[in-house]
C-alpha cells in the first residue's frame, strides 16, 4: 500500500494504480471523458487533471492527468484547486465549441457553470470529442475495425476508406463506450447496422429471440474456441434446458 | 503515372515483414504510383498482418501520403517562416491563379498538383518552390508562369 | 476453492425467495437489480430447479470476454464480472451454455452470480436449504459417503 | 577493408592527407541547400566537363569536390578555391571557364565574383576575412564546405572516426558518459537537456536491449542546420551515434530523417554502407565485442514527430501520436526499451568532445552553456546562411556582424528563434546573449536553431497567426487543449488581423494560452502559444492598433490595408502584369491606377515595383 493525501485526507492506495482510481474511491467527482477501465489510459480529454506536490518538492507543484499518473508514496493531490477548476472550465468551454449539441457535454459544462461557449462554434461540429475510446476498445477486442483518420483539427473516427468496415463484427462496444453517444446504430431485432455495415442477428432456435451477430459468434467460435452449439439458443432457453436436465436427474433419483 | 499494380508485392517484399515496416512500404508505394492506391494499402495490410484501419490511419496522418492520384508535376510552395515573411503567400496565390487549383488539388488534366509544405530547408533562398525534386530559390511572382512551364 | 453453492432440487419448493434475495442484494442505484438465480420448472410435478451459475472450471463466459472483464475470485472461486470493464458486447450472454450470464435491460448491465463475495444471499435466505453454501470437503464427503 | 586498430586508422588518415596534399588546387563546389536551389549541380557538371576535356597539369578531376553547405547561402551558388581560401559568389555556368583559366591556371582573382562587404563596399578575396565567417566558431559544422560527404576517406582525412576509435578501444562506457557530462553538452534539438545525464540514465536501466536514435526530423520551419549536417557531413553523425551506442550499450540505432530531405537520406545511406565496409559499423567493431548498426527511417511529414514519443511511434511504423511521459523514453522508449534520443547537431559534437576532451569544450561558450550552436540565419537579413557561434554570442553580433544587418537597410523589428515553440524578441533584446537559459528567460527558446530576422514590414499579428495556423495543421489532434485550444487561438488571431478584434480579446487569448500550456499532453501544445505570447509581450501596441484603430502598421494584414500608386510611377506595367485580379489599369509610360474594388491587397504589385511607386496605407 502507498500513502497519499487527497484534498487534505490521508488515504491508502494500491501500488501501481493510477491516481484517478484512488480519487474515485474517495467518492470525489472529477470528470474523465476518455477513461474506461477496459482500456489503457490515454490522457486525451485532460479533464481529470489534478495538482500534485510532495513535501520534499519545496513548494513546486505539477499538474498531471490523474488517469495516467501512478500513485507514489507521499504524494499530495488536490483535485479542485482554482487553477484546476479553471483548466476544466476552459476545456469544457472548448468542447462546447466543438460539440455544441452534445447533451453530455452541455450537462458537464453546466456543472462547471458554463452554459454557452465563449469561443467561436466550430463549423460542421459533431458530438464526437475524439476521446479515442471507440478505437481503443475495438483494438483491445481484437477487431481494429475503425481508427482515427487524419490529424489535428480535422481528425475524425472512421472505418478504413470510409467504407463499411470489413473487420467489424457489430458487437456495438464502440457505441456503448462512446461517452457522448455519438456513434449511431440501428437494431430491429433481425438486422443491425453500424458504421454503414449490415449484420444479421443470430436467433434462438426455441424462442426466436435475437442474440449476437452471426459475425461476432463466428469470431468467438474461431478465436475463442466456444463450441458452435452454444450459440444455437439464447440464455433463457439455455436456463430452461438446464432446469429440465437437472429435473430429469432429480426425478430419476426420486424414482430410484 | 503507373497503373500497373502487379509491382505491389515486390515493393512490399523489399522490406522486412513486420509492422514497423508500414511507413517505409507506404513511402515506396507513394513514390512508385504518386499516390496510395487502395489495392496497395490492402495488400500491405494483408502482408504485414496489420489491420487495414491502421494502414488507413497512418496513410491519412502523414502529409507525405496522398490517397488520390497526383499530377505529373508536384509543385510544392514552401510556407516556412523564412518564406512566409519573404512573401510566400503571394507566391502561393499566384500558383493558385495560374493553375486554377487550391493547395491539395490536382489539375483536371493530371499535369499539376499544388501543395504547400511547412519548410523544405532551403530557408536562405526564401521564398522557395519545389517542383518534383528540384528546388527554385528567391522566387518572384513574375517567374511563376515560367516555373509552371518548366520544372 | 473453499466452498460451493450446492443446489438440491429435491428440497426446492419454487418459493422464489432466492430470486428476491439476489435481487435485493444486487442493488443498482438503490433499486433492486436483476436476479442472477431462477427457480425454473424441472419438467415434473412439484419439481423446481434453481438455475444459477455453476462457476465452471473452464468457463465460456471468461473465454468469450474480449476485454477480460470476467475473472475468478481466488477467495470464493466465483467468476466475477467487473462492471467497470464490461462493454455490453453480449458475448458472454450468448456464449454461456447454461444461460447464466444475463442482461439486465432495466439497468443496462450484464450481470452474473458472484457468490455475494462468499456469503450468497440466496443460500442464506433459502427456507428449505435447497440452496446451501458449503465448504467443499463436507460436500465431497457426503456425496461419496 | 576493415579498420581494427587505432594505428591502422592513423595510417589511413596519413595516406589520404598525402594524396590530398598532392593537389595543387582544389575546387569546392558547394552543394548545400541554398546552392542546390541556385543551380550548383550545373556548375559542378560544367567544371567536370571542362576539367576532363582540358587536361590541366596538376589539376585532375580529384581536385573537384562537391561539399556540404559552405554557409553563405545568400550569395549562392558558391565556389571556393583551396588552399587559397578564395570564395566566389553568385557563380554562373559561364564563369566556370574563367575560373579555370584565370584562377586555377594563373592564380588570378576574378573581382566580379567576390563578396562585397555591405558596409565598406570592399571586395574580399579570402572567405576567412569576411565578417560572416570570421565571427563564427565551427564545431558541429566543422567539415561542411570542406569534405566530400559521399566519401568516407575524405572524412578520415580530416580526422574522422578518431573520437570513436578512442572511445571504443581506450575508454569504458562510464568514462565516456563522464566525459560528455563534464563537457556540459546540452541537447541541440531545442530542449537543452544535459546529454551526459540522458546517457547515464539510459545506461542504468537494466534491459537486454537499448536503442540509440538520431532525431533528424528538423520540423521547425526556418531551420536547416540538421539538413546541412546530414547532407554535408553524415559521418560525423554516425560517429556520434556509435559513441553513444557504446556508452549506453545499444546494438541498434535509427536515424529518423525528414521526408523533405531526400539528399540527406542518400548521403547517410552511402555513409552507413562505407562505415560498414570499414568495419566501423556492424559486428565486433574494432575487434571488440561491441556490435552496432544503424538503419534510416524516413519521416512521412508530421511536425509532431519531432516530439520524442511520437518519433518513436513513427519509427515503429505507427501514427505519430505522443504519449504522456510520466515514464520517460530514456527508460521506456522505442518498443518500450530504454532509448537515447538526440538530435543531429548533438551527435555531431560528440566525436570532438571525446577526441579533444571535455575541458576543450567547456572552454568555448559560457557557463552552463558550453560549446557552440548552429543557426540558420534567415529572413530579412543581408547574409542569409548557415552559421555556428559560441554560446553566449549576442543577437546583435549574429544579426549585424555575421548577418551584415537588414536588407535594404530597413529597421530591425524582431528576431524569431525556436520555431513554432519559440518566440519573437524585439530590438531591446538585441544585446542579450544567445544560450539556452537566456533565450528561455526572454520568452523565446533556443529551439533547433532557426533564426528568422524580421524588419518593420513584418506584422507581429501576422507572424503569430502564421505560427498558429502551422500548429493547428500540425497538431496530432489527440488532446483537447492543443487540438481545440490552438484552433480557437488561431481563430482569435484571424479575428484581430481582419479588424474584427474587440477589447478583451487579448486577455482572453492570454488566458487561453495559459490553459493550453498547462493542459496539453506534449511539447507541441505546451509551447504552442509561445509565438503569440512573446509577440503580445513585446508588441502589444501593434495588436492594439489592429483592435482599436483597425490598422496594420506594418502594412501586412490585408483586410486593414489599401494600396495606392503614387507619382513615382513611370508606367513600366510590371505591376499591371503581376496583378492576377486585373485591378491595375493604365497604359505604357502613363501612371497606373489601382481599382480598389477589385484589389485583394495581395501585394504582388509591391513586390515587382522597382520604383517604390506603390504606397501601403
Amino acid at each position: 500500500m502507498v500513502n497519499i493525501t487527497i484534498n487534505g485526507k490521508l488515504v491508502q492506495a494500491y501500488e501501481g494504480e493510477m491516481l484517478l482510481a484512488a480519487i474515485r474511491r474517495e467518492n470525489i467527482d472529477i470528470p474523465a471523458l476518455c477513461h474506461h477501465e477496459a482500456v489503457e489510459p490515454y490522457g486525451a480529454c485532460r479533464l481529470c487533471m489534478v495538482e500534485i506536490t510532495k513535501n520534499e518538492w519545496d513548494g513546486w507543484k505539477n499538474h498531471v492527468t490523474s488517469c495516467l499518473y501512478p500513485v507514489e508514496e507521499g504524494l499530495i493531490v488536490n483535485t479542485h484547486t482554482p487553477t484546476v477548476i479553471e483548466l476544466r472550465k476552459t476545456i469544457l468551454d472548448l468542447f462546447l465549441a466543438s460539440s455544441p449539441h452534445s447533451t453530455v457535454i452541455k450537462k458537464l459544462a453546466a456543472e462547471y457553470g458554463i452554459t454557452r461557449t465563449s469561443y467561436e462554434e466550430v463549423p460542421d461540429s459533431t458530438d464526437c470529442i475524439l476521446c479515442g475510446l471507440c478505437t481503443r476498445i475495438c483494438d483491445k477486442m481484437g477487431f481494429s475495425a475503425i481508427s482515427a483518420v487524419g490529424r489535428g483539427h480535422g481528425k475524425e473516427i472512421a472505418p478504413p476508406l470510409k467504407e463499411p468496415p470489413p473487420d467489424c463484427v457489430g458487437c456495438l462496444s464502440c457505441a456503448y463506450i462512446c461517452p457522448t453517444h455519438y456513434i449511431q446504430f440501428t437494431d430491429n431485432g433481425k438486422e443491425r447496422t453500424i458504421w454503414g455495415k449490415k449484420f444479421k442477428l443470430l436467433r434462438c432456435e426455441k424462442t426466436g429471440l435475437p442474440t449476437i451477430t452471426e459475425e461476432f459468434a463466428a469470431y468467438l467460435i474461431k478465436h475463442r474456441e466456444i463450441p458452435e452449439d452454444y450459440f444455437k439458443i439464447n440464455d433463457l432457453s439455455h436456463r430452461r434446458e438446464l432446469a429440465l436436465k437437472m429435473g430429469q436427474i432429480t426425478q430419476w433419483g426420486r424414482e430410484a | 503515372m503507373k497503373q500497373d499494380f502487379t509491382t505491389i508485392p515486390s515493393i512490399i517484399a523489399r522490406h522486412p515483414r513486420k509492422a514497423s515496416s508500414l511507413i517505409m512500404i507506404l513511402q515506396d508505394i507513394q513514390k512508385e504510383f504518386n499516390y496510395l492506391p487502395e489495392e496497395a494499402m490492402r495488400k500491405t495490410a494483408e502482408t504485414l498482418e496489420v489491420p487495414m484501419s491502421k494502414v488507413y490511419s497512418v496513410a491519412t496522418f502523414y502529409n507525405a501520403f496522398s490517397l488520390v492520384p497526383r499530377g505529373e508535376k508536384l509543385i510544392r510552395v514552401c510556407v516556412g517562416t523564412a518564406c512566409h515573411i519573404r512573401g510566400s503567400k503571394v507566391i502561393r496565390e499566384q500558383f493558385e491563379n495560374e493553375l486554377k487549383i487550391k493547395p491539395g488539388e490536382t489539375t483536371p488534366d493530371m499535369k499539376y498538383s499544388l501543395e504547400v509544405v511547412g519548410c523544405v530547408g532551403a530557408c536562405a533562398m526564401a521564398p522557395v518552390v519545389m517542383i518534383n525534386d528540384k528546388y527554385f530559390g528567391s522566387v518572384k511572382t513574375s517567374r511563376i508562369k515560367q516555373l509552371v512551364g518548366k520544372g | 476453492m473453499k466452498a460451493r453453492l450446492i443446489v438440491n432440487p429435491n428440497l426446492c419448493t419454487g418459493c422464489r425467495t432466492c430470486e428476491l434475495a439476489c435481487s435485493f442484494t444486487h442493488m443498482v442505484g438503490g433499486k433492486p437489480g436483476l436476479s442472477r438465480i431462477y427457480p425454473l420448472d424441472g419438467g415434473f410435478k412439484d419439481l423446481y430447479v434453481p438455475v444459477v451459475c455453476l462457476q465452471c472450471e473452464d468457463p465460456a463466459c471468461a473465454k468469450s470476454c474480449l476485454v477480460d472483464a470476467i475473472t475468478r475470485n481466488p477467495e470464493t472461486g466465483a467468476m466475477v464480472l467487473d462492471e467497470q470493464k464490461c462493454v455490453r458486447c453480449m458475448a458472454c450472454v450468448a456464449a454461456c451454455p447454461f444461460g447464466c450470464s444475463l442482461f439486465d435491460r432495466i439497468n443496462n448491465l450484464v450481470v452474473k452470480c458472484d457468490l455475494c463475495d462468499g456469503d450468497p444471499a440466496c443460500a442464506h435466505f433459502c427456507p428449505t436449504k435447497a440452496l446451501e453454501y458449503k465448504p467443499i470437503e463436507e460436500h465431497i464427503l457426503k456425496s461419496t459417503g | 577493408m576493415r579498420i581494427s586498430t587505432p594505428k591502422q586508422l592513423k595510417e589511413l588518415q596519413k595516406k589520404f592527407q598525402d594524396r590530398d596534399n598532392k593537389l595543387a588546387k582544389k575546387i569546392i563546389v558547394c552543394h548545400g541547400p541554398g546552392c542546390l536551389a541556385s543551380g550548383a549541380e550545373k556548375i559542378y557538371q560544367e567544371f567536370k566537363k571542362i576539367l576532363s576535356e582540358k587536361k590541366i597539369t596538376g589539376i585532375t578531376l580529384e581536385a573537384l569536390k562537391k561539399t556540404g553547405c559552405h554557409g553563405l547561402c545568400e550569395k549562392a551558388p558558391l565556389v571556393a578555391i583551396e588552399p587559397d581560401k578564395i570564395l566566389y559568389t553568385h557563380v554562373k555556368e559561364r564563369h566556370v571557364v574563367d575560373i579555370i583559366e584565370k584562377t586555377i591556371k594563373k592564380n588570378e582573382i576574378i573581382p566580379e565574383l567576390l563578396y562585397v562587404d555591405p558596409q565598406t563596399k570592399e571586395k574580399i578575396v579570402r572567405y576567412p576575412d569576411i565578417k560572416f565567417y570570421s565571427h563564427q566558431t565551427r564545431i558541429a559544422l566543422r567539415n561542411l564546405g570542406h569534405i566530400n560527404a559521399a566519401d568516407i576517406d575524405d572524412y578520415i582525412r580530416v580526422g574522422g572516426y578518431q573520437g570513436m576509435v578512442k572511445a571504443v578501444t581506450k575508454m569504458t562506457p562510464e568514462a565516456i558518459i563522464e566525459e560528455i557530462s563534464k563537457s556540459g553538452l546540452r541537447g541541440r534539438g531545442g530542449g537543452g537537456f544535459p546529454t551526459g545525464r540522458k546517457w547515464a540514465t539510459c545506461r542504468k536501466v537494466e534491459d537486454d536491449t537499448h536503442y540509440v536514435i538520431c532525431n533528424g526530423d528538423e520540423g521547425d520551419p526556418g531551420a536547416f542546420m540538421d539538413r546541412a549536417i546530414m547532407e554535408g557531413d553524415p559521418h560525423s553523425v554516425l560517429e556520434g551515434m556509435i559513441i553513444a551506442a557504446f556508452a549506453v550499450g545499444a546494438r541498434d540505432g535509427y536515424i529518423y530523417v525528414r521526408e523533405e530531405y531526400p539528399l540527406a537520406v542518400i548521403n547517410l545511406q552511402i555513409a552507413i554502407e562505407q562505415a560498414r565496409e570499414y568495419g566501423l559499423l556492424g559486428e565486433q567493431i574494432m575487434g571488440t565485442y561491441f556490435s552496432f548498426d544503424i538503419q534510416i527511417n524516413r519521416g512521412a511529414g508530421a511536425f509532431v514527430c519531432g516530439e520524442s514519443s511520437a518519433l518513436m511511434k513513427s519509427v515503429a511504423g505507427e501514427v505519430g501520436e505522443p504519449r504522456a511521459k510520466y515514464i520517460r523514453s530514456v527508460v521506456k522508449g522505442l518498443y518500450d526499451k530504454p532509448t537515447v534520443l538526440n538530435n543531429v547537431e548533438t551527435y555531431a559534437n560528440v566525436p570532438l568532445i571525446i577526441e579533444k576532451g571535455a575541458d576543450w569544450f567547456t572552454g568555448i561558450g559560457v557557463k552552463k552553456n558550453s560549446g557552440t550552436k548552429a543557426f540558420s540565419l534567415v529572413g530579412k537579413v543581408r547574409n542569409t546562411g548557415l552559421i555556428e557561434v559560441p554560446m553566449g554570442t549576442t543577437l546583435r553580433e549574429i544579426i549585424y556582424d555575421i548577418g551584415g544587418g537588414l536588407i535594404d537597410g530597413r529597421p530591425f523589428k524582431a528576431v524569431q528563434t525556436g520555431g513554432p515553440s519559440g518566440g519573437c524578441l524585439p530590438d531591446t533584446m538585441l544585446d542579450s546573449p544567445v544560450d539556452f537559459d537566456s533565450l528561455t528567460k526572454a520568452g523565446s527558446m533556443m529551439g533547433s536553431g532557426g533564426m528568422i530576422v524580421m524588419d518593420d514590414r513584418t506584422c507581429m499579428v501576422d507572424v503569430a497567426k502564421y505560427f498558429l495556423s502551422f500548429l493547428v495543421s500540425e497538431s496530432c489532434g489527440k488532446c483537447n487543449p492543443c487540438r481545440e485550444g490552438l484552433y480557437q487561438l488561431y481563430k482569435l488571431a484571424i479575428k484581430i488581423s481582419e479588424g474584427r478584434g474587440e477589447e478583451g480579446d487579448l486577455e482572453k487569448m492570454e488566458k487561453l494560452s495559459d490553459m493550453i500550456i498547462l493542459g496539453s499532453l506534449c511539447g507541441l501544445g505546451k509551447s504552442g502559444p509561445n509565438p503569440f505570447l512573446s509577440t503580445v509581450r513585446y508588441f502589444r501596441e501593434e495588436y492594439l492598433a489592429h483592435i482599436r484603430d483597425k490598422k496594420c502598421p506594418a502594412g501586412v494584414c490585408r483586410e486593414l490595408i489599401r494600396f495606392e500608386i503614387n507619382d513615382k510611377c513611370d508606367g513600366c506595367t510590371a505591376c499591371l502584369m503581376a496583378c492576377a485580379y486585373n485591378a491595375i489599369t493604365g497604359s505604357k509610360k502613363q501612371p497606373h491606377v489601382i481599382n480598389q474594388e477589385l484589389c485583394t491587397h495581395c501585394g504582388a504589385c509591391v513586390t515587382v515595383c522597382t520604383r517604390n511607386a506603390i504606397d501601403v496605407f
